[in-house]
């Protein structure tokens, strides 16, 4: 499942391209604003970019020409596959859990899209729950969960809809800190065969996670490489800033890894 | 009369299950419902069914393409605008007459005695419009009387005057002594002697194109017939 | 608990509603109770109220089958010319009774636009129940219309594009997601369309006739009965206030998405 | 982007926009266009439309100052009754024309309930202006609550909460945060009272008269000319949709929260 | 501005009770579904406790009877202060910026609702703006930003409403690692002399900003103290988990300290 992709996006100040390699975790880091977001709904198709081109294992996403939506004199049509016909995974930054549907029919949504049978779904929907470790939460409303409780359950059903790519926008936003290492878990144990990109602020969760970091800065890249290359010896003022105090000479930082294996971050 | 599911303009075998559709002024709705009752009794095996709207509406039906057989309007222009259209099979003929009134609130509140009192200032007199066939009458009433009124409203339909005088809205009101009559106690009625001068005519006529033309035309004549002319001057309408 | 009240607002309120429930009372004042009873259970009064629910029931149908699709039209794409589809889609609301009719007659009459190829077909529209059913829709669509398309605009796309991410195809995202968040906006205007062609008169009169059991609706017997006898119309108003209260209060039920 | 439209709704919206685009464009159809001029500026044509805008205008900033707090009471507010109360305040969009007049007369009539207090009070309603905009009011008054609270229940209290913990009183809450927030729903109430109000036919003949200047709006013009001549009222009517097409298009604009 | 709270909300498994002296900053811990949420929106009045009593500076925020609202009997009649009345301003968990407002605008809502000038309560905007490092987003609509630059404007807003009792439910939510030390400044100079409430799962943020922590557990305070005792010598396994790894050897942990003051957390 590779996806190569190659963007601009002029609103938004956007002009990329990379590729992602089956199965690998690419995290995508940089500043507020600097495009994270915007990378990701383009993957989605959720926003289309004014040009560019991006495939997923072979199968075009978007095709479209720079002479802008539509344009007249193109030779190869313009492509653009509706996000539901891309097979590919959205958490969002905001958990945006489906108000009217309980939290075990969230999750099982992805399921039932994908045509899985009534039953077969809430089974998945229930084993990702617990996975996630809020099976206590199934029949409630979205409306009557706190912040982190949501968060948990946006995240269990966007895994639940197994996708060939997953888009991660700061997954760990609002847990607990008794839930993030039980989380970091859950995502390595899932992320491991998967195609993902993961947006996050959180050095830790690109070391535990992450493959390859790409850096982003006012849209575009500005560093790129395997994760513990470019947290060693970080060549922007960002990636200084962001590994500044984290500690790599010990060995791969994993989920569930003891004080000793620990990197320090300053304050 | 129309009993429920009756549909207009089914043919069915001749005498047997035949159904009349009589089209007729909204004013008419008491007279011809039962006129319609006693013209099936007369007539075993025939339904009337009655459409009543306003006379104008009826011929804008009727133009249309509307199933009519028979025609009965509360005015001549409205017919004559029919058979200008080619639509009236043969002449129509006259089968009522009706004469202006005035209408006052049963307590009579401006104290109008006659015609004449309906130009006094402050009193509310509501009439209907020129356009209309009770207000066509009014200005040879009003040179008849050598008064011209100052109404505040005139109005489209006479019952729209009727309804102006019985809610105690208006002083006074010009209505067709047939609708005093209808209305009982909640009004007194004032003649008004020159209302001679502007008799207004109701003539009834077979549709052109009807299927039932014969029926139609005895339904006609039934209605200007003495069982006709007897329901109808019991609700006060005038011989034609 | 709610913050934007400020309460001169609900002596405005207070006012405005009375100035619609007065008048409600001050009908129900006027009816000549003796005679209610028979009044309201006559044979035409019946029929008229038979023929009424049923064919307002069938308009609302019609309303929810073709309203719905032109308020998601409406709110959620683009296309050239769509203010002007939009304001033409609600003038129905500001023809005057009759006018209705007769623009309706212009095309479904038997000289109307598409009334000779009816015709051809065996089908005659114009002054049957059929008639009735096309007035009240044609009334009432707007209704429907503004109100799914209101709710719809409100409630966003978000949840939407997270359905479709989830890789629900259109219609799932349709039948799972977009009704279910716009249900309470789809049973208000339902109520409403229904309510609208409970009363119509004007282009039933003028397109369908007014023929007893046939095409003579509430509304209709109301009128008619209003020319000989003014106390029997007060009393079949009421009936149909009633029943539409009925209705409504039974029904309407407009939730928030909170 | 959108994504909850499958292609199939969008068939079933044409037909429905169809359904009543043509019966206006067969009406346009019977215009007899050599006297259209002549028609719709005759003295009684333009005394009529003038009235009517003015009228239709007054009614619509009485709906306004009332309706809003009404919809602010039933969408933010809960008390016993609420549910009577709204189906209430419903009730003029089922009333037949003629009945909705003549409940009104039974309140503000001479006779009505509040007919005497008026008159001792030297309001004079019977057959005056007012009581055109009166008439008008009572029927536009449901189209604006209606679309006001829609909006309101949709747009949620979360950010009239957040205005309240910042310091604001309910009275700046409803001008600087209600208020624009629900401005695409009040501009479309608006609209759609004006545009009831600009058609309304039944309560003002009952309850107001027809008289040239002072109670005969345009829908009464053009019942009054069909009496005599159907184009001219043909015409008439093709004025009123032409008037209320330029009102909608030109601020009808509603928009999402998006 | 001393808080005096004690509370009872059924609904939410809530029974809590504490103070808050003037000029405290008290971190409220806990893990997801704790009842953190719930205690910050009953100071501010968004929330209606079934029972108890809250004061602030006196002044009576709500005095309800255990009878349940409006209970018949009771002598002293319930009080229950509206949220505007209360001069205490949240900055909950979502941004909820404004939607029809400019940046600008959105921060100067606070100061315009005081009864400030609109030229001076837009002055106080942009000073709190560039403050947060946004100056550069002041025109725009809060449609427009990332869910960064949302949140760094909404702590703008809440910190320009200057009320008497600031209650901050996870401030530093989405934001970039480059801002968290300068956004950890700018709280550290504000809530230097007012009382504060501030909602957290990072012991970095409750170790520079807070004097004292209190932590929840299923509705109920199960720990409390000043900051460096509780951490220094965790009672309960939540306190454990979130200290693990955290090296309280060093001197106070202040903002912009260097590494060698920088605590460490485990992975
Ligand atoms: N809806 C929008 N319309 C226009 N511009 C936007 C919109 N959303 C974001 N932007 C701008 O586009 C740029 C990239 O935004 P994006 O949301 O991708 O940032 P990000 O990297 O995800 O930031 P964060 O870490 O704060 O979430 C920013 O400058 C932002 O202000
Ligand atoms: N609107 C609601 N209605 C009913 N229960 C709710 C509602 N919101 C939250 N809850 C429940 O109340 C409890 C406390 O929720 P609260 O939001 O205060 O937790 P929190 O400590 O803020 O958690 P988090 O760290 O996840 O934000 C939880 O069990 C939650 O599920
Ligand atoms: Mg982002
Ligand atoms: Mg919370």
């Amino acid at each position: 499942m590779t996806l190569e992709l190659a963007a601009v996006m002029r609103r938004r100040g956007l002009e990329v391209a990379f590729t992602v390699s089956p199965g690998e975790t690419v995290a995508l880091l940089g500043s507020n604003g600097a495009g994270k977001s915007t990378v990701v709904e383009l993957c989605a198709g959720l926003l289309r970019p004014d040009s560019g081109r991006a495939t997923l294992d072979g199968q075009v996403l978007f095709d479209l020409a720079a002479g802008g939506a539509g344009g007249g004199g193109a030779v190869r049509p313009d492509t653009f596959l509706p996000p539901h016909a891309r097979r590919t995974v959205l958490l969002a930054q905001e958990p945006l859990l489906f108000p009217h549907l309980s939290v075990r029919d969230n999750v099982a949504f992805g399921p039932r899209s994908a045509g899985e049978s009534r039953a077969a779904s809430r089974r998945l929907a229930d084993e990702w729950l617990s996975a996630a470790e809020v099976s206590e939460l199934a029949d409630r409303r979205p409306g009557r969960l706190s912040g982190g409780q949501a968060q948990r359950v946006a995240v269990a059903r966007a895994l639940a809809a197994s996708p060939r790519l997953l888009l991660l926008d700061e997954p760990m936003t609002a847990l607990d800190v008794t839930a993030v290492p039980a989380q970091r878990r859950l995502l390595h144990r899932v992320l491991f065969d998967r195609s993902v990109i993961l947006v996050t602020h959180d050095p830790l969760d690109a070391l535990a996670l992450a493959d390859r970091v790409i850096v982003l800065q006012g849209g575009r890249i500005i560093e790129e490489g395997p994760t513990r290359a470019v947290f060693a010896h970080p060549q922007t003022e960002f990636t200084r800033a962001l590994t500044f105090g984290l500690d790599l000479s010990a060995g791969p930082a994993m989920p569930g890894g003891g004080p000793d294996s620990a990197p320090i971050i300053g304050v | 009369a129309g009993t429920a599911g009756a549909t207009p303009g089914t043919d069915n075998a001749a005498g047997q299950g035949e159904t009349l559709t009589v089209f007729a002024a909204a004013s008419l709705t008491e007279t011809f419902t039962e006129l319609a009752d006693r013209f099936e009794e007369a007539n075993p095996g025939v339904t009337v069914a009655l459409n009543f709207a306003g006379s104008a509406d009826l011929v804008t039906q009727i133009r249309e393409g509307a199933p009519a057989d028979v025609f009965a309007a509360a005015d001549r222009s409205n017919m004559v605008q029919l058979s200008r259209d080619g639509l009236v099979d043969g002449s129509p003929a006259v089968f009522a007459t009706n004469t202006l009134m005035i209408a006052v609130p049963a307590d009579n509140p401006a104290r109008i005695t006659s015609f004449a009192d309906l130009a006094a200032p402050g009193v509310d007199v509501v009439v209907c419009a020129p356009q209309v066939p009770c207000g066509a009458a009014l200005p040879a009433l009003e040179a008849a009387a050598g008064v011209t009124l100052a109404p505040v409203s005139e109005e489209n339909a006479v019952t729209d005057v009727l309804g102006k005088v019985t809610s105690g809205q208006a002083d006074a009101g010009l209505v067709y002594v047939t609708d005093v009559a209808s209305a009982g106690d909640s009004v007194l009625g004032i003649p008004v002697p020159e209302a001679d001068q502007a008799v207004n005519e109701y003539p009834i006529a077979v549709v052109a194109g009807s299927e039932r033309a014969r029926l139609g035309a005895s339904f006609a004549r039934f209605v200007t017939g003495a069982t006709g002319q007897n329901v109808l001057g019991a609700a006060g309408f005038g011989a034609p | 608990m709610t913050f934007g009240v400020p309460r001169w607002t609900l002596i405005l309120a207070a006012v405005g509603a009375l100035f619609i429930v007065l008048p409600i009372v001050g009908m129900t004042l006027r009816v000549d109770w003796s005679r209610f009873g028979a009044l309201v259970t006559s044979e035409a009064a019946v029929a008229a109220l038979l023929l009424s629910l049923r064919t307002a029931a069938m308009s609302t149908v019609l309303c929810l089958v073709f309203g719905v699709p032109m308020a998601l039209a409406l709110a959620r794409s683009r296309f050239p010319g769509q203010r002007l589809v939009r304001a033409v889609v609600l003038l129905p609301l500001v023809l005057p009774p009759v006018v209705g009719g007769i623009a309706l007659l212009s095309t479904f009459g038997r000289r109307g636009l598409l009334g000779e190829t009816f015709e051809v077909l065996g089908i005659q529209i114009a002054f049957s129940t059929t008639a009735v059913v096309l007035a009240q829709t044609f009334v009432a669509l707007p209704f429907l219309v503004l109100s799914v398309e209101a709710t719809l605009r409100a409630s966003g796309a978000r949840f939407e594009a997270v359905a479709a991410t989830l890789g629900a195809t259109p219609g799932t995202v349709f039948r799972r997601v977009t009704l279910p968040l716009v249900l309470p906006g789809l049973v208000a205007g339902a109520v409403l369309a229904f309510a609208r062609a409970l009363g119509e008169f004007g282009a039933t009169l003028t397109f369908a006739g007014s023929l007893q059991g046939v095409t003579r609706t509430l509304p209709l017997e109301i009128y008619l009965q209003r020319e000989t006898d003014a106390d029997a119309a007060v009393a079949l108003a009421l009936l149909l206030v009633a029943v539409a209260l009925i209705v409504m209060v039974a029904t309407h039920r407009p939730r928030g998405l909170s």
